[in-house]
């Protein structure tokens, strides 16, 4: 574990844009090598107040941690957290523990990772969605908003009616480069679209998503890109009512491709977030002795960390996906910069 | 009357509450057509024993027949298939209902398969029944729009409805104005004439005298005697009921009248409908006198009693207490200003039923200083006021930390009058202080209210029982409809006389909208 | 003090325990039923509290703000108010703390308490709105304060997110050290659990809980109001100023929950998208301590301590933690109910007995 | 604002309103009888919970578009299991109303998702049922303006909704029964000594009362989730308390109360609409319904009684 020292160091100004070595090492590791030593490694993730069905980063990241187990015998365990508080305590409890790797998964955990790395140096932590500056925390956050702006692009080629909407859970940074990203998206290939924000004010209640939802189709939108957890179980449901009663609108799904779970019927296509693939790669990388300690990962469209997934040529012409493909290799090459706040 | 033919019969009943053997071995026989009196200080055993016949209690030995069967009455449905029914001392109705649906609550006339009810036949079922016992009742007013005494018809026609044989009434009259209980004894005499049979409770000799036949006294839940009334008097009968001798008369020496303490001048007062109930009202009390209010029940005297002490707004006119201006003002401000009042309703105004004696005994001097230091109670000085008063007073109770909730009837009322007595106020207001108590604890409070005069207090007294208002006034003023209409003197005048002024009083005609109603 | 030693070995002790005991039986049931190992769970649970210093000083931050919120459910109930509101006036608690906290900058013996005051009647005031809104206009308190709880939540996100937000983390700055009520010292010794001058302030306000009520002229009105208001008009006691000062008394005491929450454990406030359930948690505690001071008191340790071992036994033995909720409202529905005890204990002595016979 | 807008929003409005309802009614009937429900909240999350699961069972067993009305029965059936407790805790056992009906929401919170862990290995939701309820027209009425497109072409569920409405409060008014009921909660002595049972009636009504929470609770998984998790109950239960005090114990009242919040709930998505919004903190969006509530309750309604009785246990002989 001494070799992550220079690492370490190497990341002293945590810069948003991913450090070359991390994502290097991140495509680099995923031999599943079920070493002895990784048997004997304990992995561990704490869950935010959405809990470990959140149908959402929380969910992806245990299933990332699932497969690290599978893959590696490697024993892995969560807490869900049923209030504030009990971030900083479920983290001690594993940091007690002397669990190898523990996971604070979600933008939340910021603080109560910050203190638990503070006070127990010795231990390794891991953040996702937001970043922790210390010498054993490794972060990961995600460039939504370069995935944002990819299904934007197909939103904004899709439309017929030049009407679309976002529904937002609450208005925090991170739906906020959903947000930002999906509207650069559209605006680049349809100006003329317009493009209707609703911000829900939760993550929970499906009601909510599907009013506001209803109200957006009705104002003529047909195609909605949801950031907002369960809420957007609502719109999915809305959708789905609508396409059974002879109406066709769109749902773009979020974090994980919700074609498998909503139907192709209305699942547009959906913007990736591989919180799994980023929870399982770096944990792979610890049980390799490479854990990016202090080290600020920051996964776009170059790392393959979001974007658009397999099934969405079900529903998305060939032209509109080369269009896609042709705008994210200019986001990648830096041709274009996709805004992250407004 | 034919012979008498035993239509109910009571054996050795024995019913214990905790702590306190209600009825001890008790019989009691009921003939048909007879009138039958139960007689008894508070807390005797009437109403328990009555229950017990009703089905509302089970007596822990002891045997029952009706109609020479015995028969064990385990609910009221029971009761009322032996043709049994009852008047409640507290009414048993339903306020928000109409008058016909508290009657046909339980047995509905029925239509459409039983799926509604049927609420045209039930309210000409209601207006029959009525007319035919002369009840005069409205079968469509709901029941808190009527007057109390058109409840106790309500009751009483609940229980025909269902074709009781056998009535009991539980202190009927306690809550009747002179008019209604004369209405009500004609009522009865009519049921006896009409074959059905009657108990009734009360605590007023003079009505045992007018209408029952026979009268059986009950004292700490023992049967004294059972005896006709033909050859007993109201002396004789209350003696065996205390136990002791009772002076029913009452000592009063001449009023030595003072200075006026309250002046009433043209008060108007709005009442809950935001009608006037006091119509520019008028009266002065002067220091050493016994002012009674003589009127019908709902003639503006709550709201008088209300604005004087402060409960209610007052829309014109003023309120003098030893000339100082207090219309309008808290009823803090006016108790401080010496007026105390011995409240109608001593449960819902008069008591904190939940808290222990002690604390109800500074309800309204509690935050004087001696009783509070720096905004803290001084409970020592509490237990100390307390404990006086409940020795001074004869307040029955086991300990001053008791609730007074646990407390008889009497007794809570005599922890009030201590209270308020012991304000030490210049003008001392009694609401009905002796409503539903017996003859013991009614000798108590008038003495205690004589006293108070006596010692240079003025007392208004309002009460809807004549006699009581003629016992103890010194002068009499009559109420009807918010007006002080005339004021007599007790010793030159007599029930009829008052009766008259409270009723007939420039009323239009005889008839009220009873008769518009059928 | 005798009276004390009386409660303990009275009835009124007896019911308690043995509910505790039958709550805690039920959920082995389920716990049982569901394929889980119930004597590990309550050991794990009870490592998780009293395991190491860390967790108990934990347990300890947990139990406080619940002695705050259920003290506010009771006070009100004691006025006659049902204050579904606690939720709303601890949301509010916490923003008046934040805003103190956050944005100016005095020294400690100013700052420290001027943010616990401000946060105090913060919720206080929000409290008060429910109080003047049932005195003045005769709105069910109920319903306000369900609403008020919602209004509460949106308002103070929207304080945050436009005035306090530290960019890009979804919270306010965070405040001062000189508005910290933090104890460094005692929280080293409990292995830097969060410990801070909330619980004693806690243990004070249990005091006050009584004091007031129970010694004071003003607490004296509050509960003649409570237990019979037409007595109190009457008394000569102001009944509408009465609903109105109660609900602020019970709006500060959940205020303060949530200003201790803020300074003693946060040191910022989250922009949040549901409630936290300390309003809610603050009814249950209150109804498992029968409103009396003492009850609250131990009632808010035992639904802290079995909340807070909630989590260990899931860390231990896996078991669901939601098995904590149904045994914390079984406890406190037989303590509600004592008559099922009763029963029950005639029924397993009853049975005893006969069993003795043959 | 257009016509069709109004439609669509009333359209939404019912949506929301019609779990609030149909747990009004189950409010009004317990507490008419003299029980206060604080416990809605968790008779509705048995009856989303219990919908959930039979409905995705019945879907899984191919019983197709039968299921969500498997799962509406499942609700009722579920909230009569813990409308039971409460009835025997408060009726039996005497205890406090309120702390009964707090328990309830208590247990029914945990005991749900323990048994959805059980029953789906291990996950916090059930899994998502196809077989929903899917908005129905009314022929002819739907063309009504307005009404048409805001009523007329809604769920089963808000019909049987409405139905109920009409049904509870014509059982209250017009039948033996309701007279029955309402005089157990206004003076449940007087009752008694007209020979009726007080404790049955009040049994009954409660019973009642977790049959329709439970459809309440029922409708909203069988509607707007498709699963049940910790969440999809989370405050309907103290909103339609709300109602029903609100409403004055009266179902057309409380009707009235759940439409108006339906309605203040889509109001604030068609704000989102314009682009003025923008321009409002959507805080202050989401504060709508909550504030417009206060607001009407303060300018019309004012001081509301309840049933006499609400709250006080009732036994023979109480004094
Ligand atoms: N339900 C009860 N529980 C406990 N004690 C009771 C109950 N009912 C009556 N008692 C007690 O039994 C005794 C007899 O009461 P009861 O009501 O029969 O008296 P009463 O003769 O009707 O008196 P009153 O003239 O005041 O009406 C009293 O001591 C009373 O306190
Ligand atoms: N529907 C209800 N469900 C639960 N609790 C209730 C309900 N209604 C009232 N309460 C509680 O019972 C108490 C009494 O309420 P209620 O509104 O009937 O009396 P009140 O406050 O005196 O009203 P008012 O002054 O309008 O007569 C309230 O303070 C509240 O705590
Ligand atoms: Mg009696
Ligand atoms: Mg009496």
């Amino acid at each position: 574990a001494k070799n992550n020292n220079n690492e370490g160091g190497a990341s002293g100004s945590a810069s948003p844009s991913a450090s070359p070595s991390a994502s290097a090492s991140v495509s680099a590791s995923p031999s599943a090598s079920s070493d002895a030593s990784a048997k004997d490694m304990k992995f561990a993730m704490v869950t935010d107040v959405g809990g470990v069905n959140d149908k959402s980063f929380n969910q992806s990241a245990w299933e990332g941690l699932q497969r690290l187990e599978k893959d590696t015998g490697a024993s892995v365990k969560y807490l869900e957290s049923k209030e504030a508080t009990n971030y900083l305590t479920n983290i001690n409890q594993f940091v007690r523990d002397k669990y190898d790797l523990t996971w604070g998964i979600g933008f939340l955990m910021v603080d109560a990772i910050k203190d638990a790395a503070a006070k127990n140096p010795d231990s390794k932590l891991a953040i996702i969605d937001n970043v922790v500056e210390a010498p054993n925390v490794a972060s990961v956050t995600f460039a939504e908003n370069e995935g944002a702006y990819l299904v934007g692009v197909v939103a904004g080629l899709t439309t017929k009616t030049n009407k679309i909407g976002f529904v937002g859970g609450i208005d925090i940074p991170v739906i906020k480069r959903f947000e930002v990203g999906f509207v650069a998206g559209v605006a680049a290939v349809n100006p003329d679209a317009k493009v209707t924000i609703n911000y829900t004010g939760a993550f929970d209640k499906a009601d909510l998503g599907k009013a506001a939802a209803a109200s957006i189709y009705n104002d003529g939108a047909d195609i909605i890109f949801h950031a907002a957890g369960g809420t957007g179980n609502g719109v999915f449901n809305e959708a789905k009512e609508r396409f059974k009663a002879g109406k066709k609108v769109w749902v773009i799904g979020v974090d994980k491709d919700q074609s498998l779970e909503f139907g192709d019927d209305v699942t547009l296509t959906s913007m990736l977030k591989e919180v799994d693939e980023a929870v399982y790669r770096v944990s792979q990388e610890m049980i390799a002795g490479k854990f990016p300690a202090g080290v600020v990962t920051t996964l776009g469209l170059k790392d393959n960390a979001v974007g658009l997934p397999e099934t969405s040529t079900k529903n998305v012409s060939k032209e509109i996906l080369d269009k896609v493909e042709e705008y994210k290799a200019k986001i990648i090459s830096g041709e274009i910069t996709v805004p992250t706040a407004q | 009357m034919e012979q008498a033919r035993t239509v109910v019969e009571m054996r050795n009943i024995t019913k214990r509450f905790p702590g306190i053997v209600a009825n001890d071995n008790v019989n009691f026989k009921l003939s048909k057509g007879e009138i039958h009196a139960l007689l008894g200080e508070n807390g005797a055993g009437k109403s328990t024993l009555m229950n017990i016949l009703f089905g509302l209690y089970q007596p822990e030995e002891g045997e029952i027949f009706v109609n020479e069967q015995e028969v064990a009455i385990d609910g009221p449905n029971k009761a009322i298939k032996l043709g049994i029914g009852m008047v409640h001392q507290h009414f048993k109705l339903v306020h928000p209902f109409t008058v016909t649906e508290n009657i046909i609550l339980g047995s509905e006339p029925k239509k459409w398969l039983g799926l509604a009810v049927n609420k045209k036949l039930a309210y000409e079922q209601v207006g029959n029944l009525s007319k035919q016992y002369g009840l005069n009742v409205d079968p469509y007013a709901r029941i808190d729009e009527i007057s109390v005494g058109m409840q106790q018809r309500v009751e009483i026609l609940k229980t025909l409805y269902r074709g009781a044989d056998i009535l009991i009434f539980d202190e009927p009259t306690a809550v009747l104005t002179p008019q209604e209980i004369s209405e009500l004894l004609v009522i009865m005499r009519n049921l006896v004439q009409q074959g059905k049979s009657i108990v009734l409770i009360t605590h007023k000799l003079k009505e045992i005298m007018a209408i029952a036949d026979t009268v059986t006294i009950v004292r700490r839940g023992k049967v004294i005697d059972s005896l006709p009334v033909a050859g007993t008097n109201p002396n004789q009968l209350a003696e065996k009921m205390v136990g002791r001798e009772v002076s029913l008369k009452l000592d009063k020496k001449v009023a030595v009248l003072g200075d006026p303490v309250l002046e009433v001048k043209d008060l108007v007062v709005k009442g809950r409908s935001g009608l006037n109930a006091l119509n520019e009202t008028s009266f002065v009390l002067k220091r050493g006198e016994i002012l009674g209010i003589a009127g019908v029940e709902g003639n503006g005297q709550s709201e008088l009693i209300e604005a004087l002490t402060g409960l209610r707004s007052v829309a014109a006119g003023s309120i003098r207490i030893s000339g100082v201006e207090v219309a309008g003002e808290s009823p803090r401000k006016i108790s401080e200003a010496g007026i105390s009042l011995i409240p109608e309703d001593r449960h819902k105004h008069g008591l904190v039923l939940d808290f222990p004696v002690r604390e109800n005994m500074v309800l309204e001097t509690y935050y004087q200083p001696q009783f509070n230091k720096n905004g803290f109670m001084d409970f020592d000085a509490i237990d100390e006021h307390a404990t006086r008063l409940v020795k001074e007073f004869d307040v029955r109770t086991p300990t001053i930390m008791t609730e007074a909730r646990a407390l008889s009837g009497g007794n809570q009322q005599k922890a009030i009058i201590a209270r308020e007595v012991d304000k030490n106020p210049d003008v001392l207001i009694a609401a009905q202080p002796t409503r539903g108590l017996d003859v013991g604890a009614i000798e108590f409070i008038h003495k205690r209210l004589v006293e108070q005069r006596n010692m240079g207090k003025a007392v208004l007294l309002v009460s809807y029982e004549l006699e009581e208002i003629l016992q103890l006034s010194d002068r009499i003023a009559v109420i009807y409809e918010g007006r002080i209409v005339g004021e007599v003197n007790p010793a030159e005048t007599n029930d009829q006389e008052l009766g008259l002024m409270m009723t007939d009083y420039k009323q239009p005609q005889g008839g009220s909208n009873i008769e518009q109603a059928d | 003090m005798n009276k004390l030693i009386k409660a303990f070995t009275k009835e009124s002790a007896v019911v308690p325990f043995i509910a505790i005991l039958l709550g805690l039986l039920l959920g082995a049931v389920i716990m049982l039923i569901g394929g889980y190992d119930p004597i590990l769970a309550y050991k794990s649970l009870l490592e998780k509290v009293f395991g190491n210093p860390y967790d108990f000083g934990e347990t300890l931050t947990a139990i406080t703000p619940l002695i705050f919120t259920g003290l506010a459910v009771a006070f009100a109930f004691r006025t006659g108010l049902f204050n579904i509101g606690a939720e709303g006036q601890f949301i509010m608690g916490m923003t008046g703390a934040t805003i103190i906290g956050v944005s100016v900058h005095l020294p400690w013996y100013i700052h420290a308490p001027l943010a616990v005051l401000v946060g105090a009647f913060f919720g206080g005031f929000w409290g008060m709105i429910a109080g003047y809104l049932k005195a003045a206009r005769g709105v069910n308190e109920v319903i306000t304060t369900i609403m008020l709880n919602w209004i509460a939540l949106h308002l103070s996100n929207y304080i945050i997110n436009d005035y306090l937000l530290e960019p890009g983390k979804g919270r306010s700055y965070m405040v001062d050290d000189s508005a910290a009520v933090t104890i460094g010292w005692l929280s080293r010794i409990l292995d830097d659990a969060r410990i801070h001058w909330g619980m004693f302030f806690a243990i004070l306000a249990v005091i006050f809980y009584y004091v007031f009520l129970w010694k004071t002229k003003q607490g004296f009105e509050l509960r003649v109001v409570g237990s019979n208001a037409d007595a109190a008009r009457y008394a000569g006691i102001n009944v509408n100023k009465g609903i109105i000062k109660a609900m602020f008394i019970s709006g500060t005491l959940a205020g303060l929950a949530g200003v201790f929450q803020v300074l003693g454990v946060f040191l910022n406030q989250a922009v949040s998208a549901s409630p936290t359930g300390y309003g809610f948690d603050g009814i249950a505690v209150a109804l498992l301590g029968g409103n009396t001071p003492i009850g609250v008191f131990l009632g808010a340790i035992l639904f802290g301590t079995l909340s807070y071992g909630a989590a260990g036994m899931s860390f231990g033995a896996d078991v669901p933690p939601e098995i904590i909720r149904i045994v914390i409202g079984s406890v406190i529905f037989f303590v509600a109910a004592p008559g099922i005890i009763r029963w029950f204990i005639k029924r397993t002595f009853g049975k005893k007995r006969k069993g003795e016979v043959i | 604002m257009d016509v069709a807008t109004l439609g669509n929003m009333l359209n939404t409005a019912f949506v929301f309103s019609t779990a609030l309802i149909l747990a009004a009614l189950g409010g009004i009937i317990s507490e008419r009888s003299g029980i206060v429900n604080i416990g809605l909240e968790g008779l509705m999350t048995a009856g989303a919970f219990a919908a959930a699961v039979s409905a995705f069972h019945a879907q899984e067993a191919g019983y197709g578009s039968a299921s969500p009305w498997i799962g509406m029965f499942a609700g009722a059936l579920f909230g009569v299991l813990f409308a039971l407790i409460h009835a025997v805790a408060t009726i039996t056992f005497r205890a406090d109303q309120v702390v009964s009906g707090i328990v309830i929401n208590f247990i029914a919170a945990g005991s749900t998702l323990y048994l959805v862990k059980l029953l789906f290995e291990g996950a916090g939701e059930t899994s998502l049922v196809d077989e929903v309820f899917h908005k129905v027209k009314i022929p002819f009425l739907s063309d009504i303006p307005i009404i048409g497109e805001g009523l007329f072409n809604s769920y089963p569920t808000t019909y049987l909704a409405l139905i109920l409405v009409g049904i509870v409060y014509y059982a209250l008014y017009k039948t033996p029964f309701g007279l029955r009921l309402r005089s157990v909660g206004e003076h449940p002595s007087a009752a008694d000594t007209v020979g009726i049972k007080v404790l049955r009636m009040r049994y009954t009504a409660v019973l009642l009362s977790g049959v329709l929470a439970g459809l309440g609770g029922a409708t909203i998984a069988m509607t707007t989730t498709g699963t049940f998790s910790h969440n999809t109950i989370s405050g309907q239960g103290f909103i339609a308390l709300a109602a029903v005090i609100f409403g004055k114990w009266n179902p057309l009242g409380a009707l009235g109360a759940a439409l108006f919040f339906g309605f203040a709930q889509s109001i604030n998505n068609v704000l989102q609409l314009f682009d003025f919004s923008s321009q409002i903190p959507s805080e202050f969006i989401y504060m709508l319904p909550y504030v417009l509530t206060i607001l009407i309750l303060v300018g019309a309604v004012g001081r509301s009684k309840a049933p006499s009785a609400l709250g006080e246990p009732y036994f023979q002989g109480k004094r």
